[in-house]
């Protein structure tokens, strides 16, 4: 006997959306992205925050499941550990989208992202371009062991490889705008040359800048996710350039392909979302 | 005299500031009940500690049975024989009193699980030789701190132990516990078990002691028979000079009424009404669990009333809290000084000051320091607590010393009515007499005072009128001159009396 | 009389615990449904099983920060031994051996060393999520297929008699943490030590060989629950647990033990586990929003502890 | 005699520091640069100030975690106060009243409650994160140039007499601090609570109202952070301060006060807090990476705090 107070949506679509955290601005940009697409089509939009912690990733995944919605759209927190929690959806035969990081396990009917490596690839050349192929740099590291951190790290020590540009201090101030005003402060006193900044995301860009303009030095700085701020920062020729993501695409995408999925069409296996260097 | 049993020679500890004692010699009969004397401080808990392990000497030797050993720790001493009752209880408040009595010595099955039957119907057994009728399965923080220090005894008992240290054991126990103690005491020693017996109830030492020996300044100064000693040579001996009348009563003009209780009721205490004159003492007497502490903190507004009314200067008093009882210039020192009447950590200063930190206040809310230490030395000097300075924590105080400064506390606040519970715990014959002469002094000024004590010879000695408890109320009150020993005692255990 | 009222007050948290189950499932009917209720039990295992090691912890007066990193720690170990072809059951075993040893040297230096236990666990948390980090390079471990990765899988995702079997294992904790609590001499112990250590000490416990053992009993089941989440992800995480030491010390307290030791049960932390949970998975299934999330949840915490309180 | 050795021992960690300071310094030659000690002082402000109020909190034996709710609520508000054009002053002042105010409830509960602190604050912590997060939306409050902007930026950024205004605003904080603590009633209080609560209460002493104010006092110093965080960075950050609990309970701990209260002193947290921050920059400076940076600051923690410990 099923209760009355079960709220079938109009359209009947009910689709779960598992963000790996909303602490930061990036996916906060994508959940509405998403929520926005959501909004126009009609379905209604679950969102769960994991909190960084694959644990409560599965736990998310088991409680959608639990609340069986039709699809379930997943930012992993890591592309490995959220296996599991796309195979319990497998087995509950409810179709699975994975957004900005993919999944290393599990049958996903599609995955929407821009490539990390390739971002970070897109941010080394930058700043070879703008130092002439030769000069000292910082890399400022996301929390350490976190994909975002790795593949961007990656990507852009791919890039210089070649070059003449030696990174001369490479810390890690965790996604983090106040860690990323101190620890840059920190380097700026044991660096008596630097020429640029690569920072794994904007918020660190944004505190490293910050660390800059008060010593007074000339430093080219490069962020990743162009975040509202980030982008007003570079309109206003302070931070160098940012590697734009496009979280609300990716966001918006999702939902779109969660839609057609239900309607029985068919889509990509990939779906790139492009990235975008915004600079001056 | 026969070989001792156990001896400890030459011993000398020192702590930061203090020489607590200096070549001490000190020897234990096989089946003897030793009594251990001294002044507050003199370093006779020192002592006990050496032997029971929980200090290292300095310097000196032990010999137990002529060879001589070593104890590196508490359990070292227990292995050999050894129980001590520490003058400062050491029970777990969140443990039942049966497994208080055999901490550390739990009996077990096979499969490692503790037989509960077992320990509780052993515990039984050694509460009964006490004469305490307490399930063994309740909580030691329900239990009132006469009853917690029956426990300890039955923890030393449940030992098995050839020597027992007993540290004051009386010093929490009406004479009705003091009794069963004495007869169990009686009962080792005729069992062959070596007693060493602390305490400041010199009359104790006369009814169960066969030798004394007697120490001043962490300095030896004799041993003997008990036979062979008096009270006054035993005083003598302990100070260093004579010492007057033990209870020197002055006669005030007791005038106007200070306080009136009410109707007082509340889960403790039923229907209590009294009247607390100006310049009066009044004794409240009573066994132990008789309600004593609760009626005072209630007054105090430690324990709220239900029922009631408190009147001062003829008006009605609302005492919510201690603050409002002291606002009132109602003052309470604790029968316990070491869970609530003083905080062990805090320097003697400090805890001195506590209560009237206010009189010392000048601007910009600073203490004023000068002001502050100038009166606490003062009170040093009156009630001669016996300390390198000022500045030490309470804790490293000895007992009779940490009482005085929990009297202190009190009598700082300059309160109209002082009630002081069991005061004279824990404190040396001069001393006592020192408390006294001050408590007189008060009285002198006009105020008044109310002593709740399980010593009837001070509640005789002191009071001018003697109340009697029992269950919670009162079962009879007496003029000093027509209270007796035996009348209070009566109305003690339930006997009303008109 | 008295103990009427003191068993009722005991009981008090699980009935707020009761209605509060009853209004969420009057609010959405999936909550109480039989798989909802597996499912709960077994995303709560984790937390459960780290806060009975802690109960042990907290009960001696003192806490243990460390019990995320040694849960990573032990996961990497685990599953990098599992990758490099070991049978899974020695390898488990000697991830379980780890969490003793570390735990058990964290209480050697928090004995031999009088240091608090809040700094000690603090420095092995963070020694051990760096030494983690350097033993994975940062990166996940994860298992392929293969024989013994799938044996492995069954710890964390497998069913006995319909129910996982993260669920025995910690009913096995838990009941083998009330026995040694309640009717063995350890437990007394702890009991002791947390109630008055100079007391303890005085009666001839050996004070430093308890603190030992209760900081090795929580390294050895916060390595459990890393097994079991690597189990369950089939991937070693090197940044899995951070944080899990205050959800755990949560559920403890919630319970109704006390931080300054001595007083509190393990039932009780089975119960502050319980509630976590369940308010985690409600809050998803009544679809509170993330942010709202917080505040609910710090509202109900508060509600349940002031019906659990002491008068 | 006695004194001397007792002020040996209260200095040991002052030596550590110095030691240690000494070695950095042959190690870089940039760390004892004028520059960089005004860098570190500068840094360290943020957990000084933090650390501050929970020296007051831990003394009574409580323990506030919700000191980095806290900062960013209070940032939050102040930044969004500021960019509505509201004067930075007022706007300053308001952060300040929020910090005195939640954390002066946080007290209450804990008193009128009888809540464990370590419940009752992490309830604050998590809903006021979640308050946080609704009120800005998840995103950052950035304030624009401006000439209220500019004045605002001065208390994080400016200098006076060539030293960083952070430096001046921490020096005030610990002077009172140790004012309150060491020459007040208030300071005896705080002291007589953590030694024995029913001690203080029975000698007359409102033991709530000395909870209140403690919690109220660190409230306020954790919004006093807020600001000067959200200053520097001319930016409110949602999830500002988290796990800054740990950080300012590492630098109490560290500095010699106990958690169970009643011992300790602000000079010590000053220690304290003086060693994680040079550690931190320390490490960066050396360019330790980052995964050992955890495992050498966890053994840098543990041989200052051995050689401080108390025989
Ligand atoms: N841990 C300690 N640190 C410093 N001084 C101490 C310590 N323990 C005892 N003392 C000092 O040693 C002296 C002897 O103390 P002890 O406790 O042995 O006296 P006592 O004879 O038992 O006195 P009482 O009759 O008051 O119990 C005292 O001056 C005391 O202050
Ligand atoms: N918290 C408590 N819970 C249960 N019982 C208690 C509690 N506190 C005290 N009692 C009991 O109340 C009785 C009265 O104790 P109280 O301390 O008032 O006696 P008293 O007359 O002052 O005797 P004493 O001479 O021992 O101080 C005791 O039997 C004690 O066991
Ligand atoms: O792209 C996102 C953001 O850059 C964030 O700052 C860290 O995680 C990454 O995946
Ligand atoms: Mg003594
Ligand atoms: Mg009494």
């Amino acid at each position: 006997n099923k209760p009355a107070t079960e709220t079938e949506q109009p359209g009947g679509t009910k689709i779960g959306l598992v963000v790996s955290t909303l602490n930061n601005p990036f996916f906060v940009t994508l959940k509405e992205g998403a929520e926005a697409k959501a909004k126009e089509l009609g379905a209604e939009l679950i969102v769960l925050d994991s909190q960084n912690d694959p644990a409560k990733e599965l736990a998310n995944l088991e409680d959608l499941i639990t609340k069986k919605v039709s699809v379930i759209l997943v930012n992993p927190t890591d592309s490995d550990a959220v296996g599991s929690a796309i195979k319990l959806a497998n087995d509950a035969k409810i179709p699975v989208i994975t957004l900005d990081r993919g999944a290393n396990a599990g049958e996903v009917v599609t995955h929407i992202a821009s490539d990390n490596v390739a971002g970070g690839k897109m941010a080394g050349e930058f700043i070879i371009e703008k130092l002439g192929g030769a000069g000292k740099a910082v890399e400022l590291e996301g929390i350490a062991g976190t994909s975002a951190a790795r593949d961007r790290g990656q990507g852009f020590n791919d890039a210089i490889k070649g070059s003449s540009i030696e990174v001369v201090a490479k810390q890690t101030a965790d996604f983090d705008r106040t860690k990323g005003l101190t620890v840059m402060e920190n380097i700026l006193q044991a660096q008596p040359e630097i020429n640029a900044v690569f920072a794994h995301n904007d918020e660190m860009a944004l505190g490293a800048l910050k660390a800059i303009e008060a010593s007074g030095r000339d430093i080219l700085v490069v962020g990743f996710d162009a975040t509202d701020d980030a982008v007003k920062s570079v309109e206003e020729g302070k931070l160098a350039a940012t590697v734009a993501q496009q979280p609300d695409q990716i966001g918006a995408l999702g939902v779109e392909m969660a839609d057609k999925v239900l309607k029985g069409e068919t889509v990509d296996t990939f779906i790139p979302v492009d990235l975008k260097l915004v600079t001056k | 005299m026969t070989r001792p049993l156990f001896q400890m020679s030459g011993i000398t500890k020192e702590f930061p500031g203090v020489k607590a004692l200096d070549n001490i010699t000190f020897n234990i009969y096989e089946g003897k009940v030793m009594a251990l004397l001294g002044e507050n401080g003199a370093g006779k808990s020192t002592l006990m500690k050496i032997l029971s392990g929980v200090y290292q000497a300095d310097a000196g030797e032990l010999f137990f049975d002529g060879k001589q050993i070593k104890f590196r720790t508490p359990k070292d001493s227990q292995d050999i024989g050894i129980a001590i009752i520490h003058q400062e209880l050491n029970l777990i408040p969140q443990l039942s009193i049966g497994e208080n009595i055999f901490l550390g010595r739990e009996p077990v099955n096979a499969f490692k699980k503790i037989d509960w039957r077992k320990l509780f119907s052993d515990s039984q057994q050694l509460l009964k030789r006490l004469g305490v009728e307490k399930d063994p399965k309740m909580l030691v923080s329900d239990l009132s701190i006469g009853e917690q220090q029956m426990v300890e005894i039955a923890k030393a008992l449940s030992l098995n132990a050839k020597i027992i240290i007993m540290d004051e054991p009386t010093d929490a126990l009406t004479d009705k516990e003091t009794l069963s103690l004495f007869n169990v005491i009686k009962e080792l020693r005729n069992d062959g078990c070596s007693i060493v017996y602390i305490s400041h109830r010199l009359k104790e030492i006369f009814e169960i002691c066969d030798m004394a020996t007697i120490m001043r300044d962490g300095k030896l100064i004799h041993e003997d028979k008990v036979d062979c000693l008096s009270e006054e040579l035993i005083i003598e001996m302990m100070v260093g000079r004579k010492l007057e009348e033990q209870f020197p009563r002055v006669n005030t003009e007791i005038s106007e009424v200070a306080l009136e209780i009410r109707n007082l009721s509340n889960q403790y205490v039923e229907d209590i009404s009294f009247v607390l004159r100006k310049g009066e003492i009044l004794g409240i007497a009573g066994l132990m669990g008789s309600g004593r502490t609760e009626l005072a903190k209630t007054i105090y507004g430690a324990i709220p009333a239900e029922k009631g009314e408190v009147i001062m200067n003829g008006q009605k008093c609302r005492i919510l809290s201690p603050k409002d009882a002291l606002n009132h210039g109602i003052a309470y020192v604790s029968e316990d000084r070491k869970a609530q009447g003083l905080i062990l950590d805090l320097s003697i200063k400090e805890n001195m000051s506590l209560s009237d930190l206010k009189q010392f206040e000048g601007i910009f809310f600073r203490i004023d320091r000068q002001k502050e230490e100038n009166v606490i030395g003062s009170y040093i000097k009156k009630m001669s607590i016996r300390t390198p300075s000022m500045h030490q924590t309470v804790k490293k105080l000895s007992g009779g010393n940490q009482q005085k400064v929990s009297i202190a506390k009190g009598l700082i606040t300059n309160p109209t009515i002082l009630i002081l519970d069991e005061p004279t715990r824990g404190v040396d014959v001069g001393a006592k007499k020192e408390i006294y002469d001050l408590v007189n002094q008060f009285k002198a000024d006009g105020m008044s005072v109310m002593i709740i004590s399980s010593e009837l010879p001070e509640i005789l000695g002191m009071s001018d009128r003697i109340m009697v408890m029992c269950n919670g109320k009162i079962t009879g009150t007496f003029d000093r001159k027509e209270a007796t020993q035996e009348r209070i005692l009566k109305c003690a255990v339930g006997m009303k009396e008109a | 009389m008295k103990i009427n009222i003191e068993k009722l007050l005991k009981f008090k948290s699980v009935i707020g615990l009761l209605f509060f189950t009853v209004v969420i499932s009057l609010l959405s009917p999936q909550f109480l449904s039989f798989s909802n209720i597996l499912n709960v039990f077994r995303q709560t295992s984790i937390n459960s099983i780290i806060a009975a090691g802690m109960t042990f912890v907290i009960l001696t007066g003192g806490i243990d920060l460390s019990v995320g990193s040694i849960l990573a720690f032990a996961g990497a170990v685990c599953a990098s031994l599992i990758a490099s072809g070991m049978s899974p059951l020695i390898a488990v075993m000697i991830a379980l051996g780890i969490g003793i040893v570390v735990g058990g040297l964290t209480g050697v230096i928090i004995n031999k060393g009088k240091v608090q236990p809040f700094i000690a666990t603090l420095v092995t948390m963070t020694v051990l999520r760096g030494a983690t980090l350097v033993f994975t390079d940062g990166k996940p471990i994860t298992l392929g297929g293969g024989g013994s990765a799938e044996k492995f899988s069954t710890i964390g995702n497998g069913y006995f008699l319909g129910i996982p079997i993260p669920i025995y294992i910690t009913l096995i904790v838990f009941v083998a943490s009330y026995y040694i609590l309640r009717q063995t001499r350890l437990g007394r112990y702890v009991y002791a030590l947390g109630g008055n250590e100079e007391a303890t000490k005085l009666s001839g416990i050996s004070v430093g060989k308890i603190k030992v053992i209760v900081y090795a009993i929580s390294g050895l089941f916060a390595a459990l629950a890393g097994i079991i989440i690597t189990s369950r992800l089939a991937s070693a995480q090197p940044n899995a647990g951070s944080g899990y030491e205050l959800d755990a010390i949560a559920a403890v307290v919630l319970g109704g033990t006390s931080l300054s030791g001595g007083f509190g049960s393990i039932l009780g932390t089975v119960v502050g586990a319980l509630i976590i949970g369940i308010l985690n998975n409600a809050l998803n299934i009544l679809n509170v929003s993330s942010y709202f999330q917080m505040i609910v949840k710090g509202a109900v915490i508060l509600v349940a502890v002031l019906l659990d309180r002491k008068k």
